[in-house]
């Protein structure tokens, strides 16, 4: 292990797990106060950016394996489509929340509806803010060293 | 009124680190003034929730910070090793050596 | 109850003018420093004297526990992220060979490339 | 503090705010270090999303600042890492092009300008008709504090189902372009799915 | 209204257009790939900035219900009044105000306007949608199908120069910014940053193939290249 | 809740919902048949949903959906009249035409391990195709419109492994798309600021014939954004490249519904939102956008003789017939709404059959050149028909679809008091002669290169599909009824709901 | 897994501070379920070791932290004053520190103390030495940088013994 970093390195580490935490914490606070699904993603990206930056992008790949991440899009993505197409098949509109509960007087059907299509825009928006940086981190450069 | 005192402190402080973020001379220089910036900002964004009278949006000011501080460690990656993707725990002699100075 | 809240404005207005100037010295130290080394520590003193200051003038004017916690995250934070931040810069900058001026008359000492 | 005060507190961060992004923006358009660029732009975003939170939108600025100065930065920078550095000298002959063209589009936007309801007036169209609805049935019918939220989520709720398409879609594109399978330079290109990983 | 007045209601915008305008100028007139996706973002942020300022209301406060706020909304405002009640409330909160200057702009047709939706609460709402015969419901008839839908609620005249912040702790002067703009701003920054993903994987792949990013460059060697053969890939790197 | 009710969101929840399924769908197996006939299913249930709204439609009234049982003001609409089902039809039948189409020539341009995401992005672009068409809140048209133009700018770089220059195309493409969509966004701030609503219907509403600068700007900002987008003339430049670079089967796709789609918008925002009653509307028909039409189907015809790639001279002839659709607009009258809306739809069936042609060419023989045509007739005389029926069909020869809009707009002009707008139809369709006439030239008259290598002609899964479009730009040229007096009624209901 | 407890702990108290709901058993839930991932995906990314949770640190910290503040107070006054002068007298200096810390946390933390410290900034981490660049020769003060550095190693002590 080389020293030369270690400042970083130990700092990051100590900084990962609450930096997640702060994403997630965004993530269902999103009715309550500024932020949401999407912006909960982009920290949560952010946590694994600097995970990778600081460890390596192979080292982060490790931990959150590209197929991993795919899933991950794409399920996030459906949570939003599904909880639209439960509502169809519940007898309301396309998200029409409502029908989730229609007997609730406190609208629970339109919080659920919001909290299951927050959480699908988190983890969508968060995988593939992953996926693109994986894909620009992890291609090889080849630079002439004159345009540097 | 104390805050109006602050903030405007802070304006201040944020236009001299303008200037050395556009004077540079050297690409550090800008990186430094845009991190120093990114700091005023995270303070500024604190104190116009008490301006406007509503401070429980705070969690823009720790966003900031911790985007900050990000962007820096990316910069620093970008400069050492001109790539995002290696690790910092092996050994620095894979690092490659280029020796510049960046002034404009 | 009344002096109570003075004595705690008294503080924030006391805060707020230390890390102000704090702030906007540290500001004019980095447009006025000869050097890259010499500038980081002017940006030094607004990371800390004057962030931390006026967070903590911010503490005292709070108006529940919940927005002195999330200052004292942010201020936490600060506290951790920023001599990172210096470090990494000054470490690249340190690395890629850019010498810092040494000396009372300021001179480069390595300015070989 | 009286409401006078705040309002020229508000103008005076608005105004400092705005001349440093006009300052910014110009240093970017002269400028032709790439690097200092990306980083004035990151810049560009904190203000203008210091901006926002001054004129309300705390949920904008929260985006902004983490697309911005956040993503698009590091997303600049790997772009830099795998292209170049540094801008070759400006081609002559297109900025007059340039320039009229930006000042068509001004001059459209400054007429424009001269009918609009007042900055900040509550009674204007856009502020009294549907943004006032919301304000108003966010409490009853869906009953979450954020209304930015309530309308994003349930009231307009397919725009934000499509903007989450957008951003699949994006990163299909990114990995169609970049990802196994795409043509590059000399090399082929890894073939990094999970086996690689994991390994 | 007097040139001071007049320039100090709207410097947001003329500053939102030399945004603008420097955006679309390093959109065309810079060679540099790089340089014309940043000078995009610098396009697209000024327009959220204009589109941000069109919601601002002088003395308001982020569209996030203060505390107890909410129920005060859900309660003031009767099921069955509607909007009308709502209305009535802003009326009376700030008596014998004018709506100003050109905001007043529909305020004649609007306040005539037929009232129908402002009547709806949500339960008729939902059960026109929900009622029995679908069809029928979800098909409006041809030509009229649009006015009885669209309907105005009226101009609610607010005072704003006397709301004032600390105001905000008292709940019923609350005056909340306009939050379609942000929904809308949302969606826009996101698009954005998802163009700005797409555009920088294609200069990457640009770099790779033509081995510059400098569009005069990458036209001559387009021009070199235009007569019949087609490019194996990355012939120039 | 019954399916029927349901219908409307259909063509667009269906592709959403599938299209990341397809991206997880292995790519390599069966030769990427799986998501290949994953998404070929889809895109019929899209097509059947399509053509059962269009029929809804023609024989009910016009429907409204409302998203999230919010209704539209509040919420967002689909509002779904003539005008729409019409192009939704097109879109999706181009669609479901398309994708069956696709294998073969995909198969031989894109890399195995892509397949599954290639499919994946042109159901998204379909559906963001779709989705702009079908929607009544004009910001929703925002959102699906750069859902289809982000994944139109990869598809268009996919092209790059055949020539590299499909990178520059796309990008250039991404730039202008970008700026055009903003436009879009800016013209949309004007309009809200100045209404206070984002529902098509209600922006008029709200309007009430208003006339202020605020909506004057709007409107430029609009039809500039969308001009942008839809590739009218002197913002065209991004197209041709797009459409000769990029992956055949995605050239046929886009060629035949883009720019349609782009037009359509134009035409429901100017009758729709703004209402064409406005003294500016009629100035900018006038003077703004009669002019660029005139001048794009000159220009881009002229252009289009000269090309030397056949996708490229397509290309080019699809902005100068752009500049038809918009000239017809231009009159103002509804005989010249009817007939643009006409010849969107037909345009879109003839370029989508010359495209396709264009792609069996490319599997076959390797190449977009004009040289490569040389003696087609004998060597792939299937194909070789089909792209001249289509190009006859685009030139305008009776007995084709191309001949009934270019009617159309004959008589449109003549019965708006414009002969001289008749002339000049006629004197552009003669540059069109010219152009498809040297590609017929070739295929038939000329003898292959004596060391060109047999070839084979298009395998059957690329010809059904254009064989069916072909039929069908001879079966709506003879038959009128489906689209012309549809056409006409959907005019009438634009126009009506202008006063 | 002592410190899979305590990173545990400091999350489920950092959701609480954030939080401020107490009477909401959903975000309690949804806080439970955070943490519960966080630490899951902390312990994949292997960041639960010594450097990460540095538990051998924290039982003394906290009056090191009131140490440094003083500190740090003292030395922006000086840098200020240096900002602020008519004519600056600068006299920037390289030092090479021994640092007297045994852990990687114990390294870092004094390091960070250094930079923290307006006037000094850590430059360079080599094995056995740092690089430290001081604005003025009162700042180079090198028995009062290793007075620092022996408080850190003090609280490695403490927390390990």
């Amino acid at each position: 292990m080389s020293i030369e970093h270690l400042i970083l390195r130990v700092v990051i580490k100590i900084m990962f797990a609450p930096i997640l935490l702060f994403a997630l914490y965004v993530q269902f606070h999103g009715d309550y106060g500024p932020g949401g699904g999407f912006q909960a993603g982009v920290i949560f990206a952010v946590g694994f950016i600097l995970h990778a930056l600081i460890m390596g992008l192979d080292e982060t790949k490790r931990v959150m394996p590209i197929g991993v991440l795919k899933w991950l899009m794409v399920i996030g993505f459906l949570f939003y489509a599904g909880t639209g197409v439960a509502t169809m098949l519940l007898g309301g509109n396309l998200l029409g929340y409502d029908a989730i509960d229609p007997a609730s007087t406190h609208h629970a059907g339109q919080h659920w509806g919001i909290l299951l299509v927050e959480f699908g825009v988190g983890m969508a928006v968060a995988s593939t803010m992953m996926m693109i940086f994986y894909h620009f981190a992890g291609r090889e450069p080849e630079i002439r060293d004159e345009d540097w | 009124m104390m805050f109006a005192v602050a903030t405007a402190a802070i304006l201040v402080a944020m236009l001299l680190a303008l200037v050395r973020a556009f004077a540079g001379p050297t690409l550090y220089d800008r990186v430094l003034a845009g991190n120093s910036f990114g700091t005023k900002t995270v303070i500024l964004i604190g104190l116009m929730g008490y301006l406007t009278g509503r401070p429980d949006f705070l969690d823009i000011s720790v966003l900031y910070a911790l985007l900050n501080f990000a962007s820096t460690i990316a910069i620093l990656k970008f400069f050492r090793y001109r790539t995002l993707s290696i690790s910092l725990e092996g050994p620095s002699a894979d690092a490659p050596k280029f020796e510049e100075r960046d002034v404009e | 109850m009344i002096t109570l809240d003075l004595i705690r404005d008294i503080a924030s207005w006391l805060l707020f003018i230390l890390g102000g100037a704090g702030v906007v010295v540290g500001a004019i130290g980095i447009v006025r420093f000869p050097d890259f080394y010499t500038r980081l520590h002017a940006a030094g003193i607004t990371d800390t004297a004057g962030a931390e200051l006026i967070l903590l003038g911010m503490i005292l004017q709070a108006p529940s526990w919940l927005v002195v916690a999330k200052l004292v995250f942010i201020g936490f934070f600060l506290f951790m992220t920023s001599p990172v931040s210096t470090h990494a810069i000054a470490h690249a900058a340190w690395v890629v060979g850019l010498r810092p001026m040494l000396g009372a008359d300021l001179k480069r000492e390595g300015d070989e490339p | 503090m009286t409401g006078a005060e705040i309002a020229n507190a508000g103008l005076l961060i608005d105004l400092s705010l705005l001349t440093m992004l006009v300052l910014v923006a110009y240093v970017m358009v002269r400028s032709r270090q790439l690097f200092a660029i990306v980083m004035l732009s990151g810049i560009y975003s904190l203000l203008s999303a210091a901006f926002f939170v001054s004129l309300d939108a705390v949920d904008v600025a929260f985006t902004e600042a983490a697309v911005g100065a956040g993503v698009s930065t590091v997303l600049m920078l790997g772009a830099m890492l795998l292209t170049t550095r540094r801008e070759k000298p400006i081609i002559a002959g297109r900025s007059p092009v340039a320039m009229l063209v930006a000042v068509l589009v001004g001059a459209a936007l400054i007429y424009a300008t001269l009918d609009m309801p007042a900055f900040g007036d509550a009674a204007s169209p856009a502020n009294s008709y549907m943004g006032e609805v919301y304000v108003e049935r966010t409490a009853k019918e869906i009953a979450v504090p954020n209304i930015v939220t309530a309308v994003l989520a349930s009231y307009r709720g397919f725009d934000t189902l499509g903007e989450t398409m957008v951003i699949f879609t994006a990163g299909l594109g990114v990995i169609l372009l970049l990802g196994a399978g795409s043509a590059r330079g000399g090399r082929e290109v890894s073939d990094v799915e999970d086996e690689d990983a994991k390994s | 209204m007097d040139l001071v007045a007049f320039l100090a209601e709207r410097y947001n915008y003329w500053i939102f257009i030399v945004l603008m305008m420097m955006g679309l100028y390093i959109v065309i007139a810079r060679g540099n790939l790089i340089k014309k996706l940043i000078g995009l973002n610098v396009f697209q942020t000024s327009v959220f900035i204009y589109y941000i300022s069109i919601g601002k209301i002088t003395g308001g406060t982020a569209p996030i219900y203060v505390a107890g706020d909410m129920e005060r909304w859900a309660h003031g405002a009767g099921h069955d009044a509607g909007h009308g009640e709502g209305a009535a409330h802003g009326a009376d909160a700030l008596p014998g105000k004018d709506p100003l200057g050109a905001g007043a702009l529909h305020a004649d047709e609007t306040l005539q306007g037929d009232f129908e939706l402002a009547g709806n609460d949500l339960s008729t709402l939902t059960g026109e949608a929900h009622g029995a015969p679908d069809t029928q419901a979800v098909h409006a008839a041809p030509s009229d199908g649009v006015n009885d839908l669209l309907a105005a609620p009226p101009l609610k005249i607010e005072d704003h120069a006397s709301a004032v912040a600390d105001a905000a702790h008292k709940a019923a002067e609350v005056v909340y910014s306009n939050p379609l703009p942000h929904v809308l701003i949302l969606t826009a920054i996101v698009v954005g940053i998802a163009t700005t993903a797409v555009g920088l994987a294609l200069v990457v792949r640009i770099r790779e193939a033509y081995g510059t990013i400098e569009e005069d460059e990458l036209e001559a060697i387009d021009n070199v290249a235009e007569f019949g053969e087609t490019h194996a890939k990355g012939a120039a790197a | 809740m019954s399916l029927l009710a349901q219908l409307p969101v259909i063509p667009i929840i269906v592709p959403l919902v599938a299209a990341p399924l397809a991206v997880l769908m292995p790519a390599e197996k069966m030769g990427g048949r799986i998501p290949y006939i994953w998404t070929t299913l889809i895109a019929w249930t899209v097509f059947a949903a399509c053509v059962a709204i269009f029929y809804s439609v023609a024989t009910v009234g016009p429907i409204s959906y409302h998203l999230g049982d919010w209704a539209p003001p509040i919420g967002i609409e689909y509002r779904i009249d003539l005008a729409n089902a019409l192009v939704l039809t097109l879109v999706s039948g181009i669609g479901a035409l398309v994708f069956p189409f696709s294998y073969e020539s995909i198969r031989s341009e894109i890399d195995p391990r892509q397949i599954n995401l290639f499919y994946a992005a042109l159901l998204i672009c379909m559906v963001g195709l779709l989705g702009v068409t079908i929607t009544g809140d004009a910001f929703n048209v925002f959102v699906f419109l750069e859902i289809s133009s982000l994944s139109t700018y990869a598809l268009v770089a996919m092209g790059a492994n055949k020539d590299r220059r499909a990178l520059t195309a796309a990008f250039n493409y991404l730039v202008m798309g970008t700026i055009g969509a903003t436009f879009f966004v800016i013209g949309l701030g004007l309009l809200y600021q100045a209404t206070g609503t984002l529902n098509m219907a209600d922006v008029k509403f709200q309007l009430a014939g208003d006339n202020n600068r605020m909506v004057e700007a709007g409107f430029a900002f609009i039809i500039v954004g969308m001009g942008l987008k839809a590739a009218m003339f002197p913002m065209h430049l991004w197209m041709p490249n797009a459409y000769a670079y990029a992956p055949s089967a995605v050239s046929a796709f886009i060629a035949a519904t883009s720019t349609k789609v782009a037009v359509y918008v134009i035409i429901r925002f100017i009758y729709t939102v703004i209402g064409a009653d406005f003294d500016f509307a009629s100035a900018a028909f006038a003077w703004l956008i009669a002019p660029l039409a005139i001048a794009g189907m000159f220009f881009a015809s002229i252009v289009a003789i000269f090309q030397s790639d056949v996708k490229r001279m397509l290309a080019y002839s699809s902005v100068g017939q752009i500049g038809y659709m918009l000239f017809g607009v231009s009159f103002g009258t509804e005989q010249g709404l009817a007939a643009s809306l006409v010849h969107l739809f037909n345009h879109g069936l003839m370029k989508g059959a010359l495209f396709m042609a264009a792609a069996a060419v490319m599997l076959r023989v390797g190449s977009h050149a004009c040289s490569g045509y040389a003696g087609l007739a004998k060597r792939m005389p299937l194909t070789a028909a089909a792209f001249i029926i289509a190009g006859l069909s685009l030139i305008g020869v009776p007995l084709t679809v191309g001949f009934i809009s270019k009617w159309q707009l004959l008589s449109a002009a003549f019965d708006s008091g414009r002969p001289w707008a008749g002339f000049l139809i006629v004197a552009s369709s003669f540059l069109a002669v010219i152009y498809i006439g040297r590609v017929i030239e070739l295929m038939v008259l000329k003898p292959a290169p004596e060391n060109a290598p047999p070839i084979k002609e298009a395998p059957l899964s690329m010809l059904i599909p254009m064989m069916i479009l072909v039929a069908a730009n001879i079966y709506f040229g003879l038959n009128t009824e489906l689209t012309v007096d549809l056409a006409e009624r959907a005019a009438h209901a634009l126009m009506g709901a202008g006063r | 897994m002592v410190r899979t407890i305590v990173l545990a702990v400091a999350l489920a108290g950092l959701w609480l501070l954030l939080s401020g709901y107490f009477d909401k058993p959903l975000l309690l839930g949804f806080g439970a379920a955070s943490v519960i991932l966080c630490v899951f995906l902390a312990h994949r990314a292997g960041v639960l070791d010594f450097e990460g949770v540095p538990t051998g640190l924290m039982p003394g910290v906290f009056i090191y932290w009131w140490w440094l503040f003083v500190e740090i107070g003292k030395a922006n006054f000086i840098v200020a004053r240096q900002a602020i002068a008519i004519e600056p007298k600068l006299s920037p200096k390289l030092l090479q520190v021994v640092s007297p810390t045994k852990t990687n946390a114990g390294l870092a933390t004094f390091a960070n103390s250094i930079t923290l410290t307006p006037g000094t900034v850590t430059v360079d981490l080599e094995p056995g030495y740092m690089v430290v660049h001081a604005l003025t020769e009162a700042l180079a003060d090198e028995p009062a940088i290793m007075d620092m550095g022996r408080r850190v190693a003090a609280l490695e002590n403490g927390g390990d013994a």
